[in-house]
């Protein structure tokens, strides 16, 4: 794979993870903060989607405990503290806010 | 007018993210002096009532709607969509269908969103 | 004549809800209906003092500042206002009938108007 | 047709407009006003079948011209100005607001 | 690092319901001092460029933009989507195909939502 | 160690996003990163003075002043200030490097981070 990119998605709006799941030319790690935690959510199609082509999903734990989904959200999908959140940001090599 | 004014307070936005479903809250314990507000929770507002969630700062108004028999409904078609089930919320709320839904809407004179 | 009663949620500037209360309200004073404002939430923001003029850009301040002077009743949360700290700079009640409340003045608002709207 | 409400949106979520087209029961006016005056383009497929339902959508007038979307918006959709507005929350039996 | 960053600011909110297309291009405007930033509409940020839209707060923002030859285009999808072509919108845009809209988002070193 | 830039465009309370930019920016600093931080828009309310503290409730005026006072540099979009009235009611420079400044120093912060982040 390419470019190491991070879709750090901090909203509620579709248009960060389509975009994401659109992009085939980089290594695509998506990271859900805020209410865009609720698209992990298991019966999410687009996060499933994600998965299928093998990008990873990260979400932050603290986001997801305050909102009781730790049972509710994909398995696959991987919750950080905001300090390893900080440690994915710096580690890919370009950050697409959305 | 005034005292039999039929009052709906939906609910729509997510927990959390903002403050819109806890200020909905809010509303529904003020005007209860005064009215018997409907609450209703619909699409992410749903996640609201998640048993894990953490409810500190609305807690109290839950309990208080409670106190004063005053019903939180929940859109089971929205719960359905999340993939959610009845014993993913707490006990405080009642799950209706969605045709209750818009037939409490339909009958209110005023709904005020959140 | 009819009383109609606003309630709003948004800050000024960022988003629009704040030019269409002024919209609005002003429009229903010159029919001469009562208006009755509510600002909750972010809303509490729209009136507050020294709000610079931008060229093209409706100045909320002067906005509220009219429809006051036309008779709006505006109401502010005040604890919406004392956890953003802005308690201090809201115009003051020399522009017109504007006070800090409690949520309950909602409910008092929905019974002394025949209609309610919300602008989000 | 029995009550007269009137869905006052304000805002571009859908749900709004969704609501208004289940409702089957009451004699139904949609007005439009901010972002949801999108809603108005000839192409939405939500407004569409409102209209085919035979409900009123009417949109504020200053808010479809400060956007350009006069020749754009359905031409069975009436654009008032707020004078007009007002006039009609009044005949209206129930607000819901959204 | 630095002077070679390739920056996108990315329009996606309609304008007049929100400031967010006014800031992203006023962004745009200040960060040519030290870069080449690509502005890129797509969604309803399409509509800040109708040829008939109230532009009084942004005009010069576009204009600025051009006269210092930076491009701002505009998402193909989204203005079919929206029911819209290229007559309908201002000459100082260029719309360009998705996938090259995918294309300027990969190759991006930071792109910043508005 | 790294540099992290980190923009935003909201307000206080009504939306989680100064909560969230305070503890990525004390995440980042407990690491030892350095962190800039742009408000643009609303975000400017975010560092108002006397900001009334709830159970429950994340206070973004500590949340500033904890992170300024572990070095983050925090620059206010001054136009955003002075249109809202808020000018004068900002934490003042004794709590750490926080000043009023231009869009151009956004360009600046983007040269000076090795990554910057939005939150919305």
């Amino acid at each position: 794979m390419g470019k190491k990119s991070l879709y750090f998605i901090t909203d509620e709006d579709e248009t960060g993870i389509e975009l994401a799941l659109e992009n085939k030319e980089n290594d695509i790690t998506i990271c859900l903060l805020q209410d865009a935690v609720f698209f992990a959510n298991k019966t999410n199609k687009l996060i499933s989607e994600a998965l299928n082509q093998n990008k990873t999903v990260i979400v932050v734990k603290e986001d997801i405990e305050k909102r009781g989904l730790t049972n509710i959200i994909n398995n696959k999908v991987n919750a950080l503290d905001y300090g390893e959140i900080i440690d994915k940001i710096f580690e890919h090599d370009s950050v697409i806010n959305l | 007018m005034s005292e039999e004014k039929n009052v709906v307070i939906l609910l729509r936005e997510p927990p959390h993210g903002s403050l819109h479903p806890v200020e909905g809250l809010r509303m529904s314990v003020a005007i209860s002096s005064d009215y018997d507000p409907i609450t209703i929770a619909i699409k992410g507002a749903v996640y609201t009532f998640l048993k894990g969630s953490d409810k500190t700062i609305y807690q109290m108004h839950i309990e208080f709607l409670k106190e004063i028999d005053l019903d939180i409904f929940v859109d089971k078609k929205s719960v359905e969509e999340l993939g959610l089930s009845k014993e993913d919320l707490i006990e405080e709320v009642e799950i209706i269908e969605h045709d209750d839904v818009l037939k409490k809407i339909s009958e209110a004179d005023l709904v005020i969103p959140f | 004549m009819g009383k109609l009663g606003i309630l709003f949620f948004t800050g000024p500037y960022q988003s629009q809800a704040c030019e269409t209360v002024c919209k609005i309200a002003n429009a229903a004073l010159d029919k001469g209906h009562e208006v009755r404002i509510f600002c909750y939430m972010d809303a509490v923001n729209a009136v507050l003092q020294n709000q610079k003029k931008i060229e093209g850009v409706y100045n909320i301040e002067e906005g509220f500042k009219q429809i006051l002077d036309k008779g709006a009743i505006v109401r502010l949360c005040n604890l919406c206002l004392l956890v953003r700290g802005t308690t201090q700079n809201c115009i003051s009640r020399e522009c017109g009938d504007i006070k800090r409340a409690g949520t309950p003045d909602l409910a008092k608002i929905i019974e002394l108007t025949d209609k309610l709207i919300a602008v989000c």
